[in-house]
């Protein structure tokens, strides 16, 4: 059996107008869906996520095939072309309140208001039939009443950033992501490094991959590490014990935390611990926890076998990953995303060329091209996003002491 | 050591990626005493044995050297011969992202090709998940499947001998998404719903090179109930940097006002020198010092800003150098169209 | 003044495409009295008129300004509303060089629609050539008529009123260079070859936004012995320079730095408050000198290398900018697939 | 009636194998066709160009349909797929000495070799029909006689140096050439201004929109323009008067050149001609003639007025068109290539976007992606060459004295 949808879960909701709405389905509460109201969200806990509804003027449930598919097959007539067809904003005889009388008073469903509007459209049969599916589409998306449930991962998550702000993902995209991943080899039980500037995006999208062995450090650039936003979309990074933040002072100045280190050796004495006030004894014990995970993270790093580093930011990535280098392990790869090309070129032209402890070093460009699939009508979208940016992707080596001259 | 144990060390047995040029790799299975000749140079496997993965080995006797490399699902397919069908990297990248293919996952594979595609699945889905891959070609099912026995897969992937447009695809159950590149994939996408994993949200790939294949392939799709039908291309272009020498147009309007004071002193002699020839023909006797010599053309120095006529290494500091990037040569411009769906799940009984 | 008259100084009656915005244009006719009124001010006629092609107006007591600009076809098609079906520069422009349509060549072209292409058509032929155009829709057809005469091109652009599909191409004859954008080209096809130059190459571009109309196409051109079919896209991205302030690792590891130090500042303050408290708790009279203030915190400066909390302008000289480009975010990635075919001219009888 | 081939023309010669080739066809004379041995060139004179020809092995010429259909139908069985066929170099029985028999003492046709070879291959029939016409269609490369003819112009130019050294039109495309030209509006009767690093491909299709009342002036950059390597193509640059070509430093600093312009203003006094040896006085006749022809471009140069400003050019690009803009009248183009986008990016950011005698700076990318149009097998074409560069354009203005400042 697949997932179901628990209580209190968080979900994406899809709309017929190809937008999106996160929400969190709470038992005996009402689920609000702006222009289109609401609905209890009892009516959907125990289903299988991936359903498509349609909410009646009752706030009722029925489980249908699709989003925006109206009636089965045209009925109208069309015409071979448009030459009949004259550009008129009078063709469409139903003004906007006799619709909305249609819906309140009239209680019609979303599929019959759209059959009355392209019924009282005087021009339609001028149309053909390509336009007469393009009206039907806007109408559908304009009054049905349609959501279908998905769960949230690193896609939905991508989408819901992408409508919203891509700047917040700086434009990332799917086969973009997909490729770090497939490049950075990720895989269950291992161990990343992550420069995560993309609103914790590559760090949900590894730990998809990780399994339950798998570990991430986690550098940021602030005083706290945030990962909070990301909880009211029910992904908790804070708990999870496979995240592992730490700042980039602490990761690459471990000299400077000495005492830390130190007092993570052994748990504090119980004798010492007994001395203390109840709440200073906590924040003892917590501090000792702290440390323990920072020690940890200094083991890591001393190990100099990270199993890739990842990065995604808008800081200056060629010192970046200078200052890295050492941590990953022979073999294993650096990806580096960015929506522009000229960082990554900066980074080859004077970092990972120049320096024989990487290699093979090549800056990829992934595009996906989007095509409409309308029977008779298979070509690419007219318009399309930007494309999704540009990896510089190299491995890690180990230089012979003595090095070899010549070829490459 | 499979491909999934993600080793440091090279040990005896192990196949390693041997990095010859920029990308060219060769599998060699590290076997003591085994030598690997290549143009540049040879490897005793005793020299790589025992050294980190990524270590640089250098030749016997010679100026060469070679990396290796532990081997993932991306160096195996750039180290298969290119006429293979192959399911490249980027396509590949992104169809594990799109299926939402995680450790755990369910896959079915058909047909199996090079098996190129099948270590990145096998990689993803990880020991706790299984991928049944299918090959009506009887000796690339047989290559593929003791490839994927020797890289580490066994108990991951599952590969059958069979046409599944005729025959199914037992024993696969529970599965949350499949992938097909078959000729003909309107055949096979019928009998898929058995397979899937009951009440759950399965997705589909069809990868297909033609148009005319993806139409035939959305129409089935849309009469066994699929949803979510998109067709989409994957392009991936790698850009090179290089180093290119500043031209400027104040070393053209220097460089060319030297040719003009060459061609004004050259024009100077000439006069002098018919003059001379002049007198010579009046006044025989009126010579006084020597006569104008041939090679005594006054020598101007030619600006040359560029290093015309030199040897120059890209990168030479007594130039200026601007860093360009450009599209390789060469673009895989179109590897094939993939059409994804998504297969609901059974609608449950409605509360009211 | 017609687009083809590349005129120097405004006059009255002339056409001028004002610029109001990065790509928006407005066609304005020079009429002395009248004024312009846009959301950037209002511009008198007067102020343009005798002013020469390329000049910046200051709009009317404001601070707003536009710049008139000569019309071009290509400035027309910007300024033409989107809805509208048009033949984008991109495409017009590889058709016209693949064609290779020249001074004097002899052109079809069906249908007009909004005349944009028509206008770069007639450009290129120049007044010794011909473009005879066609178009089935009354209005469209009565709208791009009108426009090209009012532009110049009266002499050398037919127009007619026409379903080429059942009716065919008269007038035109002696033709090099056919563009066919109807829904269905392969109807108008096979009567072509009635309409071309004797005894010369022809060449032809049919314009189809999908791939069931281009097979169609190509099935036809085919029948009708067109060879070197080939079909092809255009696309075409603008790239957007902008600055971005370079932050970097040393500035980041300092700015931590900053944290630390004022965390513990923080933390001996309060380490110090505790002492006194506790000192306050065994022997109240010991207290000497004042007491720690709550506002006493040791003032630590934050290291603020990139301006965080300030309003900065891009280019701010205090910071460090990089340059970067970037597509534009909405990419015209398909307008038609254009399907090209040459017909060879008729055998002559061979000398043996 | 169409152009035909006439006496001593340069024509381009197009092969089964996708190879071209440059030709002069002089009454005759041989035309030589590498491995395909020759023809006489009557055989072609006087013909229209854009015919086919198939070369019998006496080497003469008959008129056929295309370059490398074979047979009408494939009379082969297929297979549905290539489940059966298993990689052997074996399959093809025939060898290629017994394919030499066939050609030489057997006399066969192009047409009956191929035929025979595809008769040979015993796995033929295990192929897909996809795969048996890959087969044929090389096999037709390989073995078919055949050409066809086409005059030279900016496309074939193009071709010709894309194939040979694309470095020598610095990788310019057809699509951006096209673009090029329309941007700058270039149209007959205009004067243009041009730097052409492209071995003349700018000039000659600026050339081919021109008609015979427009000019051009080129700028270059050595001590003598280079315009003869086109003569080899029939293409005369050299004699043609509306081809202006000038020096960099003859252009941007005439006052350097004061000398030679007031020489031109009037033609050396007959008298003064009279006491001259000959070849005195027709030498001093010719620097009267270049003169002139350099003080009409300093004309021109006065005016301002250029219609547009087109650049192709290794040099750097910014400190170009800097020093180029007071030459174009306003409203007029400036439009730069570069294969590569750097330099137009430092392009906008430091001259045309600052300067307010610029405006509507933009950097395009065009590029051509062609489809394989076999019957049910439509899909764009498996590999491509790279893209056609970039280009940068904007309009020249006249800023008002005051400058107004606010918006842009």
């Amino acid at each position: 059996m697949g997932a179901i949808i628990k209580p209190d879960a968080h979900l994406i909701l899809y709309l017929p107008s190809g937008n999106h709405k996160i929400v969190k389905v709470s038992p005996g509460r009402k689920v609000p869906l702006g222009k289109f109201g609401s609905f209890d969200a009892d009516q959907i806990l125990g289903h299988p996520f991936g359903l498509t509804y349609e909410i009646d003027n009752q706030g009722c449930l029925t489980v249908v095939d699709s989003l925006d598919s109206v009636v089965d097959e045209a009925t109208w007539t069309d015409s071979e072309d448009n030459r009949m067809l004259v550009d008129d904003p009078d063709s469409q005889k139903m003004t906007m309140d006799e619709i909305e009388t249609l819906k309140k008073d009239k209680q019609l469903t979303g599929q019959e208001i759209v059959a009355k509007v392209i019924e009282s459209h005087s021009a339609f049969n001028k149309k053909t039939a390509f336009s007469q599916e393009k009206y039907i589409q806007r109408k559908a998306q304009k009054f049905l009443k349609r959501f279908r449930t998905q769960s949230i991962g690193s896609n939905e998550l991508m989408e819901y950033y992408n409508a919203k702000d891509p700047a917040r993902i700086m434009d990332l995209r799917m086969e973009t992501l997909g490729l770090m991943l497939s490049l950075a080899n990720v895989q269950p039980g291992g161990t990343y490094l992550i420069v995560d500037g993309v609103s914790s995006l590559v760090v949900c999208a590894v730990l998809e991959r990780l399994g339950p062995e798998g570990q991430l450090v986690l550098l940021h650039e602030n005083e706290m590490v945030n990962l909070e936003p990301l909880q009211l979309m029910g992904i908790d990074l804070v708990s999870d014990p496979r995240v592992k933040p730490v700042s980039f002072l602490k990761f690459l100045h471990p000299e400077e935390f000495r005492a830390e280190l130190e007092f993570a050796t052994a748990p504090p004495p119980q004798e010492q611990l007994d001395q203390l006030k109840t709440s200073q004894r906590n924040r003892t014990l917590r501090r000792y926890r702290k440390a323990v995970q920072y020690k940890n993270i200094v083991d890591l790093r001393n190990s100099h076998s990270f199993d890739a580093l990842l990065i995604a930011t808008t800081l200056q990535v060629s010192g970046l990953v200078q200052a890295l280098i050492p941590f990953v392990h022979g073999s294993r790869s650096i990806v580096v995303y960015h929506p522009c090309k000229e960082p990554l070129v900066d980074l080859e032209e004077n970092i990972t060329r120049p320096d024989n402890r990487l290699i093979a070093t090549q800056i990829l460009e992934s595009a996906v091209r989007p095509y409409q699939s309308v029977p008779g009508r298979f070509h690419p979208h007219m318009s399309l996003e930007r494309g999704g940016g540009y990896i510089l992707h190299c491995l890690r080596a180990y230089p012979t002491a003595v090095q070899a001259q010549g070829r490459r | 050591m499979g491909f999934l144990d993600l080793p440091n060390v090279i040990s005896e047995g192990d196949l390693v990626m041997v990095r010859l040029g920029k990308s060219q790799f060769k599998p060699v299975t590290m076997q003591s005493g085994e030598t690997l000749h290549t143009r540049y140079g040879s490897y005793p496997h005793n020299d790589m044995i025992g050294k980190p993965y990524g270590s640089q080995i250098p030749a016997m006797g010679d100026k060469g050297f070679v990396h290796v490399l532990a081997p993932t699902p991306e160096l195996w397919t750039l180290s298969l011969p290119h006429r293979t069908q192959i399911v490249y990297t980027p396509d590949a990248s992104y169809i594990v992202q799109r299926l939402e293919i995680r450790p755990g996952s369910k896959v079915i594979e058909a047909g199996t090709g090079s098996g190129s595609f099948t270590h990145a699945l096998g990689r993803t889905v990880g020991t706790s998940g299984d991928v049944w891959t299918f090959e009506f070609h009887e000796v690339r099912w047989e290559a593929a499947k003791v490839e994927l026995e020797q890289h580490g897969y066994k108990d991951i992937v599952h590969s059958f001998y069979r046409d599944v447009c005729s025959d199914g695809f037992q024993p696969a159950s529970g599965v949350h998404a499949v992938f097909l590149d078959l000729p003909k994939p309107w055949l096979a996408i019928p009998s898929l719903p058995q397979y899937l994993e009951l009440g759950g949200i399965s997705r589909i790939c069809c990868f297909s090179p033609c148009v005319e294949q993806v139409i035939e392939t959305i129409k089935t799709l849309k009469e066994c109930s699929w949803t979510q039908i998109e067709t989409v291309e994957v392009s991936c272009r790698e850009w090179i940097v290089r180093k290119e020498m500043r031209r400027t147009l104040e070393d053209v309007l220097k460089r060319q006002e030297s040719f003009r004071e060459r061609r004004s002193a050259i024009q100077q002699r000439k006069r002098k020198l018919e003059e001379l020839e002049k007198q010579d023909d009046d006044d025989d006797s009126s010579v006084v010092g020597s006569p104008p010599n041939k090679d005594d053309i006054p020598y101007v120095d030619l600006y040359n800003p560029w290093g015309k006529g030199e040897r120059i290494v890209k990168g030479d500091d007594r130039f200026q150098w601007d860093i360009f990037s450009a599209g390789e040569r060469d673009i895989k411009s179109h590897t094939s169209f993939l059409t994804f769906a998504v297969l609901a799940p059974a609608p449950p009984k409605m509360k009211t």
